[in-house]
């Protein structure tokens, strides 16, 4: 009997899906331990990310770079600055200054208050804002962009990168977010339809890779909750136990933006689409810190079960998918191994490494586990199938290949194993 | 008698309905007073009164002041004529030379060369812009494998034969633009880059094919928004007219003309109730077969021409060959085009007499003429449409499947310790897993000590390892001995059998789910094979019904189990089977019902909305599935209720074998031997001796919604994928049709000008249009036929893509005006009963609350019904119209239980009966002159009713005396029989009576049934179809008068605008801005123009005010239902407004459009 | 005639390459315009990036993590924050702080210099210090990542991202960096055998991507250059024009930042590998900023064509690797261009970028420009093959691939140009 861990209310303390996830995060490599780590991870910040988190974290991003590369022609990259920029007058709460300068400064004997006050305040308006954003870069480097593609829309700019948040009060420190970002420019006429046609191609997206797809939704963004400039907003949202949070927001922005950075200098601005129009401008805007969590959360699987002896137990499993999950195989050996067998491991490690399959070496491990305690970790790990090679294997070449989705233990024999995983999680984006 | 007026503008008749206005009477009844008898009247009001209607509060309508247009003739039929005759005189002018000429001889080498080729009776040829005559008979053939463009063409004139080839036929190019232009189109009335006819006029031209409206979607000029004034003839929808077979009719005739092995069992199944209905063989009743035919060419050939069969199997290379293989057999093609040309011309030929006979009312003609030019604009929206829907379409499937395939891995875990003998749902699958196989090692003895050494060798691994530093270079090289360690085992890989397993370690059911991997780039891992349908689909969610598991048996499709039962316990010795857990049936049982303590599940009554959005094509297609089967319970009394009877005592057997288990349900079955467990069917729609084949199919929606069927695993899964499925339903089924509309986008130049200088008009959109290929009269009723447009639903918020006709749109500057004709079938219908009853508006029950029933007093039919019944209105809507569509009883009952499947098979029959007895009414018995001289002569006391009719129980009361008293075994004591009683009794007499008649024919345009349903032909047969046929057919008659009069009026009055499409009931106009509401106006008085020649025909001379008018025209900017639907659906969540840009449209009625126009067709000034 | 470009000494000013370099990477889309850009560009700090440039990064910086990650069995990825982190004992020079508030601290009437000055000091000390180099983070992670691979040795943590400098006096605002880094934990035993073994790999990465191998060279870095805590360090450094500058720097650290850290408790950070000791330290840091720089400087060459007619012309082309270069191919058409020709490109530029093959969208400027112009605008963005179609496409299926590093004109048919493109750049990933 397998129920879905995360969608019933109430649970009593240690069962709630929440407080497990994360320990499970904890625990399997994939945020580092720390109270305060947990809960800007929770929060949907950019955290200290383990081994495990960070390959997912990686897989993410990558695949976000494909999916809207591959898309439509023009959509090119940019990699713009975090902190800085040439132009001064880009606003900015946070900014970056030199400790040691205005230690110094604030050090000086010399001043009156008036003018420390005046230097310090000199000092800060010179020091450099950090991004909150991608859209301000991706929307300076518009004119040099559109002349790549001859002034002719649409076009899109994408950059993945860190962006920063103020402290929102409460103490807590300005946090670091992960963001993408597409921005695309496109007619007046048709920017209505590139909201719709971009908020399917992103729902798209982030439901592939999920296990329980209506957990993501979209919703429109009405009325007031519209942001400054914008004229029709749409959310992707994930269905946490907690509620939901937003993934992904989508605006469709008008010219006016650009037309401020510009000066208003409209003839700078002007495309080509059919007569001479100033484009329109759609911004995506996603958090994959957040991605990380809700691909997390909904790949986590309670089952419970009932194994008879009235003993009931709970295999808790990461299902992430075969192109996100960090670990997709581990190597293992059985106790009293030899070195032949380790030999065999380094060998097939090789080979896994070289097709980019990554592989968990637990070959390495000397200490004695159960079969059942390994595999409750890999599982816990996500890691998608779980290779055994034994004395047999020496003789037969035959491993046991167990897969994390059905616990089933398939005989393989060695020559086919790397091919059989590398067709597995390529195929995997064919459903 | 008496005149039923007032003084006063207000007319009333004497049954106090409110008649036209006097202003519209004396135009158009020409002064002709209608008169009433007072005997009439009398009888009209005790009916009336019988039926609680007498009496009941009317409301009044606002009288209605217009002038109309001058009308001819002496009277509206002659009006009506002379209309169509002016309008449908060139083409039948043409139509007559054509038919009278002698065709010249067919060319012997036909021109490979690019556009039309003229073939001089010298036989030289000639390059030409088009032909010139103005009657051709054409046909057109496409390559299908290389798109959607035409590849060649033939058309015969009275003078010449031509030939047309495509640019892609005859110049070879390595790929062609998928996009069609005007260009790639057949010319047949402008040059090469023109989209003008020279001298800039159009000519009346005829064009003459068979199943012509394929033909003219390649027809250049068809595309151009003014439309040519060429028209076109159908030798198919001729045929339908003069000789075609219903559906059922077709597949009888297939099998005793071909002899084919799909409809022999139908035949023998009509043959088996033939008999039964009388003695001896039915000879009569075969004869339609040979006067008849089915609808394609070489058939209808052989039926009008006879002769040599034609030869069809050309037509191969043209569905499966490629365009060389049409370049191959270029000369054969052309001549097989061309054969098919002369043939069609053939057919017409010995059609059009008897089609002129048949159908002798001009407006029948001139109405189908203008049917066969429609025309759909659509703009860049259609193919946004097309991607978005088929998107949104394959992501539900994707979450569809993998949901399910989640429940399959899960599923799968059951595997360990065989869990699964535990499963409630899951113990009977095949659990098996196969050995994985190896060959035996050859192993020479050399190997085998070699092996020992190694085994010798073997090192164990020190418990505390140090770091080894960095690898050697060499090792880095390349030959490090951790990969010659695995390359020495791979070795081994000879010992793999040749065919390799798939996957050999998991359960058989698992397997089956699977594809066996492969290079293939759409192989995809896992169960990806599983489908909703699949029977092991319901188990893997856990399916239950009122908390018993489902369980699926060959005999008796999908059931449950129900624990307790202890006389099949001890298991057989040794046996095979997977043996029950009946244990953990039982207490999941237990579980529901501890939790059913705690909250009772509430019923909901089951929700109508699937039910309600039947077409009424549904309803028609539901009522002649039955039709077959009912008419031998309502012709033989007799017969009904020894089957009642029966049925009675079976039902007692069961409740005897009830009493053993708690339970009450469809069951139990004991030949499902299933230990601890009894088996109950599910309920079935159609009644339980049915099987049910899926509990996923849409009968079950409510169910799950009721909390009947609920999902015992995988939480929301089950319910989430049933949900998806209901979306998906109708881009599955339509997504073919639809993106295989032939799109054709017109080029700036080829728009009119007053599209292109809209300020609306934008250079990057595209505008374009679709010809839906309408076969005129495509069914025996002559209704039009068309599988896309004609019979696609409204917007649903839940069905993907079923925006569909509000994609329709119109180009700058235009408009589509149009209406639906307010309950047209109900008002025909009624009209007859009256006519026959009375003579008077609103006489019968019937007919008064079709005129002035209302919702809010209950007094309207639906209502009324619904009242009766103990229904909901949308579900009695269903019964009304299939009622008159001429379902029966068994129809009413069926649909009563599948609307609330609680119901008993009893409680639904006397419901029906009970709906049946107030409505259609009783049948009552005419004796025969034979039947009356027995009574008179046996002295016997007979019981009669009004009309001196008698009743079924004296009816077999006397029957049971004569067969007493007399030797002779059999007499024919009745002559005729009637329905009385009902409130549509006298309605259905008059049906029947056309039906019947010697020569059944329209009462209004007097359009004859086809030969192969005259009576004399087919004698009591297809009675159902029939009487169908007498209300569909003047449907079809109200199309064609309201075509001829908006074509007049369009003329008369310079109203720029074309037909657009008319679906059955709905006439949809293309528009010019500026004219829309003249052309609103136009629609109005067509209307009453046409209920008028409606009443005028069946004797009436007026009009009841509240059908005089469209309740409202649309003036739109697509096609939709409703003005203000925003069309939502699961592709277009947004609504047409938001995501299209398209703003509500105005509902106009009468008294606004007045207002507008001053009520004045002429342009304002 | 082939000169190279780079080497030789004294040009005259048009002539210059640093400045030919710098403004071809400006205008073939690889930089963003602007002086102050080029300068960052130029010293080896992050700027801003166009397209191209955006594109070269991503693919070097993949590159440098699919070569450490598939080396060693264990090493793994990790992804720590860039400002503050959990300990406030990092120290830092640069700050994120709220500028909103130290200015309202500043407008404050009520406190006196002494307070304001206090006051000023704490919030500095309070503020998040942003990182300047990835090992910091490396090394606090290292006693949860221990646990990992069961304290045995050796493993590694490897991580990419932004690092920050501070401006080095003269009015330069802080610059941030895009830092790779491998930290290395091995025996004390073995470790100057690691940092050899690493710089060997190191050095043989950098070359596998250069057109003149010889401009990649280490030096082993000497007396007082080593930086403190530090027992060896070598240097990986490119010869640019303007003199050899470092790309990566590996250091042999010992045990003594790890034990400090953790506030010297040996015990949290004795690892298993015969006796119990604390692991030594090899870290390895790279700019890829600047390897980005001496990649497209590496693969600039400017070659003199002498066309006979005593014209001399200078042809430049960026004959960047094949798995580097960011535009692998351009789909042109020829004048006169037809819809159907259009379409034929579309779906090739599908099929391409299916195949994860960067394409240009050659065929849609509709600008009409000459065969020679568009050659050398292809030569000079470093595009690998250019694919013409033409009205012969449309009858016969064949068209011209030009080669960029041979300027030869080749007929292919269509169906294969895809998998001649895919087979030629991983066949020269394997050279």
């Amino acid at each position: 009997l397998c129920v879905r861990g995360l969608c019933s209310p109430s649970y009593p303390e240690d069962q709630d899906p929440t407080r497990l996830l994360l320990q499970l995060c904890v625990d399997r490599y994939y945020v580092s331990p720390g109270e305060a780590n947990k809960g800007r991870f929770q929060r949907g910040v950019s955290c200290s990310y383990g081994p495990l988190g960070a390959e997912l974290h990686r897989n993410l991003l990558r695949q976000w770079w494909l999916s809207v590369t591959r898309s439509k022609a023009r959509v090119f990259g940019l990699n713009t600055q975090s902190i800085g920029g040439d132009r001064a007058t880009r606003p900015g709460q946070l900014r970056v200054v030199d400790c040691d300068g205005l230690t110094q400064l604030l050090n000086r004997r010399d001043l009156s208050t008036e003018q420390l006050v005046q230097e310090m305040k000199s000092v800060l308006q010179m020091s450099s804002p950090v991004r909150t954003n991608l859209l301000q870069g991706a929307l300076e480097q518009f004119v040099p962009s559109s002349e790549l593609v001859n002034r002719k829309l649409p076009f899109g700019l994408a950059e993945a990168g860190l962006c920063f948040q103020p402290a929102n009060g409460s103490g807590c420190r300005p946090a670091e977010v992960t963001q993408t970002s597409l921005v695309w420019f496109c007619s007046p006429r048709t920017s209505s339809q590139w909201l719709d046609h971009w908020t399917r191609q992103r729902l798209k997206w982030w439901r592939k890779f999920a296990l329980f797809l209506s957990d993501f939704s979209t919703s429109e963004v009405l009325g007031e909750d519209l942001e400054e400039a914008t004229t029709r907003g749409v959310r992707i949202t994930y269905d946490f136990p907690w509620g939901k949070e937003t993934l992904e927001t989508l605006w469709s922005r008008g010219e006016s933006e650009l037309l401020q950075i510009y000066g208003g200098e409209r003839s700078k601005l002007q495309c080509r689409d059919g007569s001479k129009t100033v484009p329109h401008v759609v911004s995506m805007t996603g958090n994959m810190d957040r991605g990380v969590l809700a691909f997390l959360s909904n790949s986590f699987q309670q089952l419970k079960s009932d194994d008879g002896k009235q003993k009931l137990q709970h295999r808790k499993v990461l299902k992430l998918h075969p192109v996100l999950t960090p670990v997709k195989v581990s190597l293992n050996i059985s106790r009293g191994a030899t070195l032949e067998l380790r030999q065999v491991c380094e060998g097939l490690l090789q080979e896994f490494l070289e097709a980019d399959i990554t592989v968990w070496p637990g070959y390495l491990e000397t200490l004695q586990t159960s079969m059942e305690q390994l595999n409750r970790k890999y599982d816990e790990m996500g890691v998608l199938f779980t290779v055994f090679i034994s004395e047999t294997t020496l003789e037969s070449g035959l491993v046991q290949v167990r897969s994390r989705d059905t616990i089933i233990k398939e005989t393989m024999h060695i020559s086919q194993i790397r091919n059989f995983i590398s067709r597995y999680i390529s195929a995997a984006d064919n459903i | 008698s008496l005149h039923g007026e007032d003084s006063t503008e207000t007319r009333m008749n004497p049954l106090n309905i409110q008649m036209l206005s006097r202003n519209l009477h004396d135009q158009i009844f020409r002064g002709l007073q209608p008169e009433y008898k007072e005997e009439d009247v009398e009888r009209s009001i005790q009916h009336l009164q019988r039926h609680q209607l007498w009496g009941k509060e009317t409301s009044l309508l606002p009288d209605v002041e217009l002038k109309l247009p001058h009308m001819y003739g002496a009277n509206i039929d002659e009006h009506f004529r002379v209309l169509a005759q002016s309008q449908s005189l060139p083409y039948l002018d043409a139509a007559s030379k054509l038919q009278q000429a002698q065709l010249p001889p067919m060319p012997q080498e036909w021109s490979y060369d690019v556009g039309w080729t003229r073939y001089d009776v010298d036989g030289r040829s000639q390059k030409v812009d088009f032909p010139e005559e103005n009657a051709l008979v054409f046909d057109v053939e496409v390559c299908t494998t290389e798109g959607q463009c035409p590849t060649l063409a033939v058309a015969v004139s009275s003078t010449n034969w031509y030939s047309w080839c495509s640019k892609r036929l005859i110049e070879e190019r390595y790929s062609w633009s998928n996009q069609l232009t005007l260009a790639d189109l057949i010319p047949l009335e402008t040059p090469f880059n023109s989209a003008r006819p020279p001298g800039g006029q159009w000519k009346e031209r005829l064009v003459i094919g068979h199943n012509v409206s394929f033909d003219r979607s390649f027809i250049k000029e068809q595309y151009l928004l003014k439309g040519s004034k060429m028209r076109f003839m159908d030798t198919m929808s001729l045929h339908m007219a003069i000789s075609g077979l219903t559906g059922f009719q077709r597949t009888l005739w297939m099998a005793s003309k071909l002899g084919k092995k799909k409809g022999l069992h139908e035949v023998k199944e009509h043959i088996k109730k033939a008999r039964q209905k009388k003695e001896g063989p039915m000879i009569g009743s075969w004869d339609w077969v040979n006067i008849s035919s089915i609808n394609n060419l070489a058939a209808v050939h052989d039926l009008y021409v006879g002769g040599e069969p034609l030869q069809k199997e050309a037509r191969e290379i043209f569905i499966k060959g490629n365009m060389t293989d049409v370049r191959n057999n270029f000369q054969e093609l052309m001549q097989y085009c061309a054969l098919d040309v002369e043939a069609t011309h053939e057919v017409f030929t010995e059609q059009l007499p008897l089609f002129m006979k048949r159908c002798p009312h001009p407006v029948t003609l001139a109405g189908t003429l203008e049917m066969g030019v429609s025309y759909l604009p659509v703009n860049q929206n259609w193919g946004r449409y097309l991607e978005d829907s088929q998107d949104v379409y394959e992501e539900l499937e994707r979450e569809m499947k993998k949901s399910l395939m989640i429940l399959a891995d899960d599923a799968c875990q059951l595997l360990e310790e065989e869990k699964y003998k535990d499963d409630p749902w899951l113990w009977d699958l095949d659990w098996d897993v196969q050995e994985f196989k190896l060959k035996k090692a050859t192993v020479s003895k050399k190997k085998s000590s070699e092996q020992a050494a190694k085994a010798q060798s073997a090192s164990p691994i020190p418990e505390w390892e140090e770091d080894p530093g960095p690898p050697p270079e060499e090792e880095l090289a390349g030959s490090c001995p951790s990969r010659l360690a695995v390359e020495n085992v791979k070795q081994n890989v000879s010992r793999l059998p040749k065919r390799r397993q798939h996957l050999p370690g998991h359960p058989g059911w698992y397997r089956k789910l699977c594809e066996k991997m492969s290079e293939d780039a759409c192989w995809s891992p896992g169960a990806n094979l599983i489908s909703l349908q699949m029977r092991l689909t319901p188990k893997l969610m856990g399916l239950t019904w009122d908390g018993f598991p489902l369980h699926y048996t060959e005999k008796h499709g999908w059931g449950y189990l129900v624990p307790g039962r202890r006389d099949n316990l001890d298991p057989p010795e040794e046996s095979t089977e997977p043996t029950c857990p009946h244990w953990a049936i039982e207490s999941i049982y237990n579980e529901y019902c501890e939790q059913n303590r705690k909250e009772r599940p509430h019923f909901v009554n089951s929700s109508p909305e699937d039910d309600v959005m039947w077409t009424d094509s549904a309803v028609w297609t539901k009522v002649e599935e039955f039709g077959s089967l009912e008419s031998q319970f309502e012709e033989n009394g007799i017969k009904m209720i020894n089957v009642q009877s029966k049925k009675k005592k079976k039902d007692s057997d069961f409740a005897e074998k009830k009493n053993r288990c708690h339970h009450h349900g469809n069951g139990p079955y004991d030949d499902v031997d299933i230990p601890g467990c009894w088996f109950f069917k599910l309920p079935h729609k159609d009644g339980n001796h049915n099987n049910v084949g899926s509990p996923f199919s849409k009968d079950f929606l409510a169910k799950m919604e009721d909390g009947t069927l609920t999902a015992g695993r995988g939480g929301t899964n089950a319910t989430r994928a049933l949900e998806i499925n209901k979306m998906m339903s109708f881009w599955r089924n339509a997504h073919k049709r639809i993106s295989s509309q032939m799109v054709l986008w017109l080029r700036k130049g080829e728009l009119p000008r007053t599209v292109t200088r809209h300020k609306d008009f934008n250079e990057e959109g595209q505008h374009g249009a679709i010809l839906p290929q309408v076969v005129t009269a495509g069914t025996v009723t002559r209704r039009a036929v068309e599988p896309t447009w004609l019979t696609a639903s409204n917007a649903r918020l839940d069905r993907v893509g079923s925006e569909l006709k509000a994609m329709v749109q119109v180009p700058p500057g235009y408009h589509l005006v149009g209406a639906d004709v307010d309950s047209q079938e109900l008002w025909i219908a009624a009209l007859l009963g009256e006519a026959q009853f009375a003579g008077m508006h609103g006489c019968t029950a019937f007919g008064w609350m079709t005129l002035q029933g209302k919702k809010s007093l209950g007094t309207d039919l639906h209502s009324r019904t619904a009242d009766t019944v103990g229904i909901s209105r949308e579900h009695a809507k269903v019964f009304n119209y299939g009622r008159i569509y001429g379902a029966g009883q068994p129809f009413a009952e069926r649909l009563l239980m599948q609307f609330n499947h609680r119901l008993s098979q009893e409680e639904a029959a006397t419901k029906a009966k009970q709906m049946y007895a107030l409505t259609k009414g009783l049948r009552r018995y005419h004796l025969s002159e034979e039947g009356e001289w027995l009574v008179n002569e046996l002295g016997m006391d007979v019981e009669r009713g009004e009309n001196g009719t008698v009743s079924l129980q004296e009816l077999r009361r006397i029957t049971k005396l004569i067969s007493q008293s007399s030797r002779r075994k059999r007499w024919d004591l009745v002559s005729k029989r009637v329905w009385a009683g009902g409130t549509e009794s006298d309605m259905f007499n008059k049906l029947e009576s056309i039906a019947h008649s010697a020569q059944p024919s329209t009462p209004v345009l007097g359009c004859r049934i086809s030969r192969a349903l005259e009576p004399h032909t087919v004698k009591d047969e297809f009675i159902t179809s029939r009487v169908n046929w007498v209300v569909q057919s003047s449907a079809v008659d109200y199309l064609h008068l309201m075509l001829v009069a908006m074509k007049w009026l369009f003329e008369e009055h310079k109203i720029d605008g074309r037909f657009c499409i008319s679906i059955h009931d709905e006439v949809r106009y293309l528009v010019h801005s500026e004219d829309r509401y003249r052309a609103a106006l136009a629609l109005q008085i067509t209307n009453l123009l046409t209920r008028s020649m409606f009443a005028y025909s069946l004797g009436m001379q007026d009009l009841p005010q509240s059908v005089a008018f469209f309740s409202a025209v649309d003036i739109d900017q697509c096609l939709r239902k409703e003005v203000n639907m925003d069309c939502a659906t699961p592709s277009n969540p947004t609504g047409v407004a938001r995501r299209y840009g398209i703003s509500p449209g105005e509902a106009l009625d009468i008294y606004q459009i007045i207002n507008v126009t001053n009520g004045s067709l002429n342009i304002e000034r």
